[in-house]
């Protein structure tokens, strides 16, 4: 487990650097310079050369990157060319936003999939099961924003119970987070607790068919008893999978819900940064999400192995 | 004597369709009696409904009391008290009967604590049970998940949780189908030993010979014939029987006859009347009435015996 | 729906989006009552930092000017220049120096006192350290000198009927000498209001400013609350979320405020003139029957009626009727596809039309599509990411065809005077009328720029979509909203909660 | 179960019909021009030659749902087309040589890959070369390139140590005849089943990208930006949130019935590869 752990944690380093060459390569792409942008349309040469330099802009590619590279990993995300605000502490603060956004819309997924996945593969042969079932595929067939747009619509204008978006620090008014959160937490937490609850469902199926669960009724447990002790567990491995693949997909899928809810999350950060050109910001954001899915895939295969004692 | 188990008009059905007609028997204390038949005979359905571990959509009805107390069509909640301390099972696949999760010591256990022994108790004596079912080491065993043991040690280890509590009947399904043939002797030999009555289901008639005193043949859902081991083998009455004898090593008089012609139909699909009528080459248009189990000790049903 | 506002200016004039605005905010409803009333403002753009001297864009002057910085002067809702941190002016009978008196007992927010040493150090400033387009709107000024400590001499170069309107705009705006560090991120102005606190991405929030000179504004602090979607700042109105929509971003969406015991609605104009622009500069819209084709083609009511729900003006020319010389032009070109097609010859054309991703572009762009298509012109709309990309492409390396723009700087017509600019229109002709009103007496400058707003339409080198409407939707009870935005600043003073 | 799996194949094929029926008739008949601008026919109610009403620019409905379902299809076609083409000779390659360097290979690279979402990749194309219909399509085909691969590996790992395969091994069959003749016909169902599931995806990541403006550029109809469109009016004429909306669901629910259904009916030993939901 061990010597795993290093391999692993080895690949996820070079995962990490392959996706920074990745992100630094495509940002060079892009059209424009930003010393010139930053500048506006009627600058001098001579001004946007010294903004060039100043930026850093001048230097070769590689040592660009070998800079901003150097940087990351002290966790310097380097100065906007925009703002002119270091872009580390931005990207912290919406991080922060973000993760509380996809984390808590993850559990609430989790609290709706785990019962109704579990109750649908029991009930599998009743009308009740299959009505999860078919709710859960229509569940998946609706887009979150469109999930989100509907939620404000009844919740938040109908119904006046909670607000339509925005977002207020928990330490500035820890209610006022929470009210503000539970709608964007809803659409992102319905939508995967859907797709999640058919994996669910999918896996207690399979377990309930395993032999080790007669087994365990054998023991003189009963069929909830069984399930409970020895199904969920086994039930559970596939589903990590799956969590760790859904939570990839939160992180992008909060991208467009912090755009309907106006939180100032990551996904609002990338996107204002595309607009302004803010291409070192982009360049961060896009750094700061790709690792976030490699850093979710690298727990995910550890979590399996602690999980699964024949891959110890 | 007082039989331990009474099972009487036992029948087993899922939709429309009867897969266990009308089964009765009775086990005596510390009896070794074989069920025997192809697969869908209804042999297994006949133990797990005792069990109480039908699959779902699967219902038996009719009566079955081990010392006294219902076994089918009585609430879950009781049974399942029944189940790992008054009867227990050992299933036919040791690779997957096993929880891949949890340590096999902490899966003996389990079973005690279900009936009321204490945790610590329980894990001192599940090391003694494996030392019981001969298991080398058994403490390092306790300690070892599922996957590190080889079949015949799984197989062991669940013939030790159905032993744990001590139980008055042990069911085994084709305990050692799934083992190499080495494996299987000294699983037979450990079972005959330890098991306090035992039923035995198996399509092997060598096993039944090595391990039972009485043997019940199961076909289409009937117990078709069943009698003292020795005597059902070396005179069998019923056709099928008779086939089935021919079809193994065990042939009475040593000439080989030829094998039963056909497939087992499926489930719902066999013939009224005698079940086993379109496969006997001794079949007669009086076979369209179903004949009765008669016969004190050595019964059989069929119109044309054997012998 | 996504951010507007910004401005780039070439040869001393403006060119922007719409304002826009958006607000939305937690603070807001209920909450201030009598000592303490707060109000949510909810706007469209952002400001990427706080610094106007260095960045384009009305996000900035919009929260900014007239509320934490002030200028000498400035516009009144009427439109009139009016006095503020001078308490007056003279003009010279040449009409080259202006005598400004400064108000007394006027203090920074950071306690530095006001002064004529201020004035000289922030009107040189613009010249020398300003890194914006439109601070050569304020080369005709020949030196800036002090007088007393509360005098100050400006000469200018010449006559110019626009000098006094500059110092209106944020070009005016007064500096501390000591204020200066740390523009980006602290603001140190004049003004009623100062930086409270800015939640980056989410809202900024002014607070009163305790020692203002002036009468000090009815609310104890405003917050501006940003929205990159027209529906998410409905919503937070809607909802409570914000008092004040400063720009309605989806005009179809009006009729959730129709109930008057909940909301109000002011509907004026702005100085935004939505500009269908053609480049000049190349094929086909060098040639000027094409041009003249396109204004034939697109049927300007059905359009506005359709992309922007009625709401706003239709103008036939760069001028917004709030300016003195304002014609209606709108019969130069009246609808006619047979006659478009006419001009066209017969002959067929593919063009790029790259418009910004905004919502008045992207509905009006649908429009004149399939309008251009009854005549024989395929327009091929292609969004880009405003502002950067926009700007990038169609605005500075002039790489489009047709592209569709709301031009929301005051006064701007002489955008057109230069041929550099990305509609590439070159015709001297009208670059010596705007020159020659610039100089002129109030009355011939009105004549000369009327004749240079007729010349642009006859010429076509644009196409004048609508005006922009001035549209805000607020709670019932606030009140001091602005009926017309014709100032770069959204004026919180006057704003109120009853 | 049985009768149940072909009830969803049945369902998921006649909703995909239904969506690939429109797509196709919209090519030579639709009711009206889809984007034909008329201020007189502005949010016309349903009826009288407009069976499900107009646009805020007059704009027939059920011609733009019609155009829009060939938009749909086609983002879907060639960004599965591209997964496909791509992910599955890798994942083939990886499968059939489980233990080289090759494997390690692309798996890591695959990862990799898998860690730019779909979203991500069109934001980031989108900003270097214009949003659009085709920067979508490749970023949503780039990003499912991965599931493609693993999938294609997996069914290869599986097919691998099958007789046949093994017997053609033995008979020193070279690796790309083995690949061709014997491997990808017999990994074909669980392609097409991933297939079946990716587009379901495709057509919601094409909705969210057009919902934010990185997706299909006007006037091309397209369900996303219809619904974007719709937003503002949601109050006063929700149909036009309404229909679009329906559409999105009814695709992405044919497709994903469709995947669970033929997963059933080409090969239930398969469906554990996947993680076999729905026996």
């Amino acid at each position: 487990m061990t010597l795993y752990l290093v391999k692993r944690l080895g690949v996820l380093l070079a995962s990490t650097a392959a996706a920074a060459v990745v992100v630094f390569a495509f940002m060079a792409l892009l059209p424009g310079d930003p010393a010139e942008i930053a500048l506006g349309v009627n600058a001098t040469p001579e001004a946007v050369a010294e903004l060039r330099s100043q930026f850093g802009t001048d230097r070769a590619p590689v040592v660009q990157f070998l800079d901003w590279a150097g940087g990351l990993a002290q966790g310097d995300f380097g100065t906007s060319y925009v703002t002119g605000a270091p872009i580390g502490p931005q990207i912290g603060d919406r991080l922060g936003v973000t993760a509380v956004l996809v984390l808590g819309g993850m559990v609430l997924a989790l609290l709706i999939a785990v019962p109704l996945g579990t109750f649908a593969a029991v009930h599998h042969r009743n009308l009740l099961g299959a009505a999860i079932s078919v709710a859960s595929q229509l569940g998946i067939a609706i887009p979150a924003f469109l999930a989100g747009i509907l939620l404000v619509f009844v919740f938040a204008v109908q119904a006046q119970a909670l607000p339509s978006g925005g977002y207020v620090p928990i330490a500035e008014n820890p209610a006022e987070w929470l009210r503000g959160l539970v709608l964007p937490w809803l659409s992102l937490g319905l939508v995967q607790g859907a797709v999640l609850t058919r994996y669910v469902r999918s896996a207690v199926l399979d377990v309930m068919r395993e032999d080790y669960l007669r087994t365990a009724r054998a023991k003189g447990r009963g069929a909830t008893g069984a399930l409970w002790r020895h199904g969920l567990r086994n039930a559970s491995i596939p589903v990590v999978t799956v969590l760790g693949l859904q939570l990839a997909t939160l992180l992008i899928g909060a991208v467009v819900v912090e755009r309907v809810f106006v939180i100032p999350g990551l996904g609002d950060l990338l996107l204002n940064g595309v607009a302004q050109r803010d291409l070192l910001l982009v360049q961060g954001v896009v750094m700061v999400l790709v690792a976030a899915v490699l850093l979710i895939n690298f727990v995910v295969d550890v979590a399996y192995r602690l999980l699964d004692p024949r891959l110890r | 004597m007082s039989a331990l188990l009474t099972v009487e008009g036992l029948s087993v059905g899922a939709d429309s369709v009867e897969l266990v007609h009308d089964l009765s028997f009775t086990i005596g204390p510390g009896e070794r009696v074989g069920l025997i038949g192809e697969s869908g005979s209804g042999k297994s359905l006949t133990a797990l409904s005792l069990m109480g571990l039908l699959p779902e959509g699967v219902v038996a009805s009719g009566t079955a009391r081990l010392g006294g107390r219902d076994l089918v069509g009585v609430q879950e909640a009781r049974v399942k008290r029944l189940r790992g301390s008054e009867l227990s099972m050992v299933f036919q696949e040791p690779m997957t009967a096993l929880n891949p999760l949890m340590r096999v010591g902490a899966q003996v256990a389990e079973v005690m604590t279900l009936h009321g022994r204490s945790r610590q108790d329980a894990r001192q004596r599940a090391v003694e049970l494996l030392a019981r079912v001969r298991l080398p080491e058994p403490a390092e065993i306790a300690r070892a998940y599922p996957h590190q043991l080889s079949g015949g040690q799984r197989q062991r280890v669940m013939l030790a949780i159905a032993l744990a509590n001590e139980p008055r009947l042990l069911i085994c399904d084709e305990p050692t189908t799934a083992l190499d043939v080495t494996v299987q002797k000294q699983m037979l030999e450990l079972i005959a030993e330890v098991a306090p009555a035992l039923l035995f289901i198996t399509h092997d008639l060598a096993v039944v010979a090595s391990v039972c005193e009485r043997v019940l043949v199961m076909y289409g859902g009937r117990v078709v014939e069943s009698g003292p081991v020795r005597e059902v083998f070396t005179h069998p009455r019923h056709r099928y029987t008779e086939g089935l004898l021919a079809a193994s090593r065990l042939t009475p008089r040593g000439t080989r006859l030829p094998t039963i012609s056909g497939s087992v139909p499926a489930a719902g699909r066999f013939p009224s009347g005698c079940v086993f009528r379109n496969r006997c080459p001794h079949a007669t248009p009086a076979c369209e009435t179903a004949p009765a189990l008669t016969g004190d000790g050595h019964a059989f049903a069929c119109w044309h015996p054997a012998g | 729906m996504r951010r507007i506002g910004i401005w780039i200016a070439v040869g001393g004039l403006l060119l922007g989006t719409a304002a826009c605005g958006s607000g939305g905010g937690n603070t807001g409803a209920g909450g201030g009552a009598a000592a303490g009333q707060t109000l949510a403002v909810g706007f469209v753009a952002e400001p990427a930092n706080l610094d106007f001297t260095s960045t384009e864009g009305v996000a900035i002057p919009q929260a900014l000017l007239v509320n934490v910085y002030e200028g000498l002067v400035k516009l009144d809702q009427s439109g009139q220049i009016v006095p503020l941190l001078a308490e007056k002016w003279e003009v010279s009978d040449d009409r080259k120096a202006y005598t400004f008196t400064l108000r007394k007992n006027v203090t920074f927010s950071s306690g530095a006192p006001f002064t004529a040493d201020d004035v000289v150090f922030s009107l040189d400033r613009v010249a020398t350290d300003w890194k914006l387009k439109i601070k050569s709107q304020l080369d005709v000024i020949d030196k800036v000198e002090k007088k007393d400590d509360s005098t100050v001499v400006v000469t200018l170069k010449r006559p110019s009927n626009g000098f006094l309107y500059s110092m209106a705009t944020r070009l005016g705006a007064m500096f501390s000498r000591t204020g200066i560090s740390d523009l980006a991120n602290k603001p140190v102005g004049t003004g009623p209001y100062v930086l409270g606190s800015w939640r980056r991405g989410d809202s900024i929030q002014l607070k009163q400013n305790p020692s203002y000179w002036g009468t000090k504004p009815a609310l104890s602090a405003v917050t501006l609350k940003y929205f990159k979607d027209a529906t998410a700042m409905n919503n937070a109105l809607l909802t409570g979320g914000i008092d004040v929509i400063s720009s309605v971003q989806a005009p179809e969406s009006l009729q959730q405020f129709a109930d008057p015991n909940r909301f109000q609605t002011v509907e004026g104009t702005t100085n935004g003139e939505v500009v269908l622009s053609m480049n000049n500069g190349r094929p086909p819209f060098d040639d000027k029957k094409v041009r003249q084709a396109v204004r034939y083609a697109i049927d300007h009511k059905a359009l506005l009626d359709t992309a922007w729900a009625g709401r706003g003006q239709l103008i036939g020319s760069m001028v917004p009727p709030t300016d003195p010389w304002y014609e209606d032009r709108t019969g130069d070109y009246p609808y006619d596809p047979a006659k478009a097609k006419e001009l066209l010859g017969g002959k067929t054309y593919t063009v790029k039309m790259r418009i910004p991703n905004l919502p008045y572009a992207v509905n009006s762009a649908q429009v004149v599509k399939s309008q251009l298509a009854q005549v024989g012109i395929t327009a091929d709309i292609e969004p880009l990411e405003f502002p950067a990309r926009w700007l990038d492409v169609v605005f500075t390396q002039g790489d489009y065809d047709m592209s569709i723009i709301n031009h929301v700087e005051p006064r701007d017509m002489g955008i057109f005077a230069d041929k550099s600019y990305y509609f590439r229109y070159d015709n001297p002709e009208f670059g010596k009328l705007l020159a020659a009103a610039d100089e002129a007496s109030e009355q011939d400058q009105a004549d000369d720029l009327k004749q240079a707003a007729k010349l642009l339409s006859d010429d076509a080198a644009a196409d004048f979509l609508f005006l922009f409407p001035n549209l805000i939707v607020a709670k019932k009870g606030v009140t001091g909203l602005p009926k017309n935005a014709i100032a770069e600043s959204f004026d919180f003073t006057a704003l109120a909660k009853q | 179960m049985r009768g149940r799996t072909n009830a969803g194949l049945l369902v998921g094929g006649t909703l995909v019909g239904l969506v690939v029926l429109a797509a196709l008739v919209s090519f030579f008949w639709t009711p009206h021009d889809p984007t034909l601008v008329d201020a007189a026919r502005k949010l016309r109610e349903p009826g009288g030659g407009y069976l499900l009403g107009a646009d805020k620019f007059g704009r027939d409905t059920l011609s733009q749902l019609m155009v829009g379902a060939r938009t749909t299809l086609y983002v879907g076609i060639v960004a599965v087309g591209i997964a496909a083409l791509v992910g599955t000779p890798l994942g083939l390659a990886a499968g059939m040589t489980p233990r080289g360097w090759l494997s390690e290979l692309i798996m890591r690279v695959n990862d990799l890959v898998f860690a730019f979402p779909a979203l991500l990749l069109a934001v980031m194309l989108g900003a270097v070369y214009g949003a659009g219909t085709l920067t979508a399509m490749i970023a949503i085909g780039v990003a499912t390139v991965p599931a493609f691969a693993r999938v294609a590996r997996a069914a290869t790992l599986q097919v691998m140590v099958t007789d046949y395969i093994l017997a053609a091994r033995a008979a020193g069959r070279r690796r790309t005849a083995i690949a061709v003749r014997h491997v990808l016909p017999n990994i074909g169902s669980v392609l097409i089943v991933q297939a079946s599931v990716s587009f379901a995806i495709a057509i919601l990541a094409e909705a969210a990208l057009s919902f934010l403006g990185f997706g299909t550029r006007p006037p091309t109809p397209s369900w996303g930006r219809m619904l974007q469109e719709s937003q503002e009016l949601l109050f006063s004429t929700p149909r036009l949130a309404l229909w679009p909306g329906l559409a999105i669901a009814v695709a992405v629910l044919g497709f994903n019935l469709l995947g669970d259904g033929l997963r059933d009916h080409l090969d239930p030993k398969l469906s554990r590869i996947r993680g076999g939901e729905e026996r």
